[in-house]
């Protein structure tokens, strides 16, 4: 993909960043957990997916992911509007596993698709999302260890962005760097510039090619930053330094890439974003709570009895 | 009619599900070559080969996880997690993700995922081999639970789990996996859900699962010499319970026992003793008796004896409820 | 008298127990120099280092491991998990290590460990924020569960979970974190095990812990004026169970409604009924009702209304156990 | 240490674990797990330690760990006895932990302790034996990573015995070496020869000097052999081949080390061990079933009134 589709992508993603910041403000979202500065991480690696035959796993601060891969962005931003903890997209057709929640939690889940995308012979390579906390998880070591053990089609995306909540990469992985962990699963592991949208693109490739050749599982750890808090209720003045955020700042993963393109084309770029910008906008204020039902839907293919008595005791204390 | 161990029964489940279903995959440490720590799979990876049939690196969590995307992939996972005790390492993975994706897909990602997971104790093994999670698991929205008694309750309830579209957790009664049964091996089974009564009696209803219906059939027999006619009632989906099935037995005996192995505060118990009670508060009566293990951790087997809900103490608990006059 | 939100009772408390207690330690996510989400630890690393109040690696198996080894050492460790649903992948050091090494060690290795758990739903946050383990811990043997529903009860009760020589989970109900209540922080505080009623009541008695004490003291409100006396018991102590307690009020007003967040099936609910119905099945006019959360995953924010025990429902239950008549 | 010394305590292993495995056949023992063939990988570890300020944390296989300790083995076999789940020695006194079953499980309260023991600057360091299969735990990483990040004095003993259970290593550690882990880490990893008992034991006097001196933590995988089951239940013939066995068997740790030693020095451990395994035997023998109140005791520091009401109960169905 040309930089210049990156940029439009990376634009998207930060204008509609500020936008749900400034919903937050405004109280029409309960919370949300911005990503500004990360966007190269993201577009530049969920752009890299086949999305006739791949499939991505993402954590809870992916929407730059969602909007490389083309999801419906009011279904995806659903979740911070509290109406579907999954959100609303479809996963199956936008070929993005539902928001999840649980630090390390959906690492496994790309292991077995590609262990099932494998048995099928697709070709499809699985991604999934998470940060340099999430690396301290044991689900993410066991995880490593399985698609070493299988030569599993998958790529573990770290998005190392220096923080965890209040607690900065050096105290919380130890060594340094989670690309460097790849080495002791016998597998590919690669640091790259995250505020480097075209490098982050092409090594997202490149071990994407790998993993439907044969060649295994990789790891990449894009080194970036979380320029805004950790979330809307977050105060990082408690943690970090202004000078910090401030050298970050001008390493501005969209910035950098502006300086590479025509004038028109960053302009153009912001007009496309304004517009996809008032869209979700619109989407996101029109869309209503679901129905009351609906607390009673999806916990299994078919309602059990039990469940129909207290959907039925539900109705009867709203009509009372 | 061909006689089969519960360990057999099992087996044979596992071998017609992977016939009638080629998306089924069996995986779990040691189910491979080794057919198991209790030969549940034995033979299994020989005939379906080695990728329907694997072993797993040592890591319980990895191990539910996997089974998430594969089911995500439109496999029918069918993970085996060594013991009981093992299965803690998994929770966060059965009960956040497992449990919850078809909800938090609304309904685009099922989870037909059957758990097995050798289960009870009473086979002086040692520590973490012997526990009995059912209250937790039932507890958790989006599983169900079921644990057969009986080798021909195996092979048709395992049919049915795997069969299943929600995640379902199959409890083996280990200290059962012996015994033998002769039974013709049909898919013909009753509805998810409920409940058999294995046998009758109108003094009062035993209610157990696993393991502890067949003590009950003992203690049964041992009732009847005094003229004591105990129904036992094999619950078997403990989640979703039969609520019908444990009233219509309660409100003819209008007494009740429940058994199970597991410690008794906030075990399953409370759970069943609660629904009859809801049910049949008019016709019962005593109340519910409980006959359970202790409060204890599940201990040593020089002790397992002690813990376990023997002869005695069942007896004990169906004089009581016998001989309960309101105070 | 100082009034105090429950976060800052908690963030006193923390402060006392360090200061009386040399060898007492705070550890958990974000705890040290962000003072914790909910600031409980605020200012607690300036105090007294970052020796004794400091943050983990994001990992909280690890985190309870490490707690055991402390207390190995001789240590008092207070570990936090930031979220009640982010306790699952711990779940396993919990239960099979913190809970049984006591037991194991032949008493020779005390855990006198108090895990820091926000707790409960209420604040339309995101998944897995919003649980209630309650039934989960309090099946464990060995560990002891306590949920306070003020600020003074929150200072009292991590003083003396702290104090304990055993494991207990402290779980805090974090819809009240800005709820504020004067009162005099002493350590007076009441046996371990033992509930208290916080209003008195003759027609019926409301069980409840944690945020939903606050809720049930709405609904006597709401019922007082239509004539109905509500008493509402505060259990606090949900392992030991006070069943005492529960015996004393119930045998007075003959009729009992517990309420809980956490889903219906296998939740403690069914334990306190069971409870309550052994001790007082000749004087109970009624089955025990329960008004708790539904058979479901916790929702997300706009549908965490329906989900949790509303003042109707509430009074719906109270209603039938009031009209109840046997069938 | 010397080498005849470590001799001793290799053969009192030896002849101990053989003596329980006909103990389990002859019904003594319900069931066991063997250790032949890992005795210099323990006992060279084990000897390491200075109990008057380390402490060591086991997993269920470490027989040759408790000999070199001076445990006393009654109490520790005491659990395969089925007497007592962690056994009945002191581990306060003998400076081992419980015996614990949970593979993995125990590796985080090393992390813990060794944390304490720094706290209290005690110069003690703790030392956690556990498998090449426990590697793929998660516990096992996040021990590891808080380890690192803390630079805590803690050893991290694996024995790489080629198997767990059925499962050999090259389909369970990805990369094949679980000390190449420790550099993703930053600390140190060393591979030995594991039936080498100096090696072992040079390497884990280093280890724990590194330890001590706020050198931080040290990965030790020691390659060594499971000549044996994995429990008395087990039947290795069902995945493994005779010819493996008999190539390890060839490398016997307590054959190699009895080359280099004089013939008398040999033939007087040998009586050493038989007088040992005599008193274990008799000891074991002679133990007898806890009292069942025991059952209810330890449950807490006191117990609760409930568990008194249970154990009441009990009693009196006893007597009825
Ligand atoms: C298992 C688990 N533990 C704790 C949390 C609470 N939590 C949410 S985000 C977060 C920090 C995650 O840091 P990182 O993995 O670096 O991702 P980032 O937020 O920087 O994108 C924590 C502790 C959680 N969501 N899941
Ligand atoms: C958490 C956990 N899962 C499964 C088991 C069952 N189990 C006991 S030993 C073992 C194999 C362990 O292999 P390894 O770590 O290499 O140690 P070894 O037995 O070879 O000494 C298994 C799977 C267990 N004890 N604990
Ligand atoms: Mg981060
Ligand atoms: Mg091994």
């Amino acid at each position: 993909m040309e930089l210049s589709e990156l940029y439009r992508l990376m634009l998207v993603a930060r204008r509609i960043d500020e936008e749900a910041i400034a919903l937050q403000r405004q109280g029409a979202l309960p919370g949300y957990a911005p990503m500004k500065g990360q966007e190269a991480a993201q577009v530049g690696s969920a752009a890299a997916l086949d999305l006739t035959r791949d499939f991505a796993f993402p954590n809870y601060r992916d929407l730059g992911a969602a909007v490389a891969m083309g999801v419906d962005l009011v279904g995806y931003l659903a979740t911070h509007l509290g109406v579907w903890h999954g959100g609303l997209y479809d996963p199956r057709a936008s070929r993005l596993a539902p928001f999840n929640a649980v630090v390390g939690g959906p690492v496994p889940h790309a292991v077995g698709w590609a262990m099932g995308a494998k048995l099928d012979d697709t070709g499809g390579a699985a991604i999934t999302w998470f940060g340099d906390g999430a690396s301290s998880q044991g689900d993410v070591h066991e995880s490593m260890n399985f698609a070493g053990v299988y030569r599993l089609p998958v790529v573990f995306f770290c998005q190392n962005n220096g923080w965890a909540i209040s607690v900065p990469t050096e105290r919380q992985v130890a060594g340094g760097s989670v690309a460097a962990r790849a080495a002791g699963y016998g597998i590919e592991g690669r640091q790259v510039d995250g505020n480097d949208v075209m490098a982050v693109h092409e090594a997202t490739r490149e071990a994407l090619d790998r993993a439907r050749n044969g060649g295994g599982p990789t790891v990449i750890e894009a080194m970036t930053y979380r320029i805004g808090p950790h979330s809307t209720s977050d105060d990082p003045g408690r943690y970090r330094t202004l000078e910090e955020e401030q050298a970050w700042a001008e390493k501005d993963p969209i910035a950098r890439a502006a300086r590479e393109l025509p004038a028109e084309t960053v302009a153009e770029a912001e007009e496309h974003a304004a517009r996809v910008v008032r869209e979700v906008r619109d989407g996101l204020l029109a869309l209503e709570q679901r129905p009351g039902e609906e607390l009673f839907s999806f916990v299994y293919r078919e309602p059990t009895k039990a469940l129909l008595d207290q959907q039925r005791a539900w109705k009867e204390s709203l009509d009372a | 009619m061909p006689e089969y161990s519960l360990q057999q029964a099992l087996n044979l489940a596992l071998q017609h599900a992977c016939e009638d279903d080629d998306r089924v995959l069996l995986f779990g440490e040691d189910v491979g070559r080794l057919g198991g720590v209790f030969r549940v799979t034995d033979g299994l990876q020989a005939k379906f080969g080695e990728e329907r049939v694997f072993d797993t690196p040592l890591a319980e969590s990895a191990i539910m996880g996997m089974a998430v995307g594969l089911a995500m992939a439109g496999w029918r996972p069918v993970p085996e997690i060594q013991f009981d005790g093992f299965s803690y390492p998994a929770i966060d993975q059965i009960v956040n993700q497992v449990a919850r994706l078809h909800y938090r897909s609304r309904g685009t990602m099922p989870m037909p995922i059957t758990l097995r997971l050798p289960s009870f104790g009473g086979i002086r093994a040692p520590e973490h081999h012997g526990e009995s999670l059912e209250a937790l698991f039932a507890h958790v929205p989006g599983l169900k639970v079921v644990s057969p008694s009986s080798p021909s309750e195996g092979y048709r309830l395992l049919r049915q789990a795997i069969a299943d579209p929600d995640p379902v957790i199959f409890m083996e009664p280990k200290s059962r996996y012996w015994h033998k049964e002769s039974f013709e091996p049909t898919d013909a089974t009753d509805p998810v859900g409920t409940s058999r009564v294995v046998r009758q009696g109108k003094h009062a209803t035993l209610v157990a699962w696993g393991a502890m219906v067949s003590r009950c059939l003992q203690v049964a027999e041992l009732a009847a010499e005094d003229g004591v006619e105990l129904e036992v009632l094999d619950l078997r989906w403990l989640k979703p319970i039969d609520t019908d099935g444990l009233a219509a037995s309660v409100s003819r005996a209008r007494r009740a026992v429940v058994v199970h192995e597991a410690p008794l505060t906030a075990g399953l118990g409370a759970e069943v003793a609660t629904l009859i009670t809801e049910r049949c508060f008019g016709e019962l009566k005593a109340p519910v008796q409980r006959v359970t293990g202790f409060d204890v951790p599940y201990p040593s087997g020089d002790l397992e004896d002690e813990y376990l809900p023997s002869i005695d103490r069942i007896l004990t608990g169906v004089q009581t409820t016998l001989e309960y006059r309101r105070g």
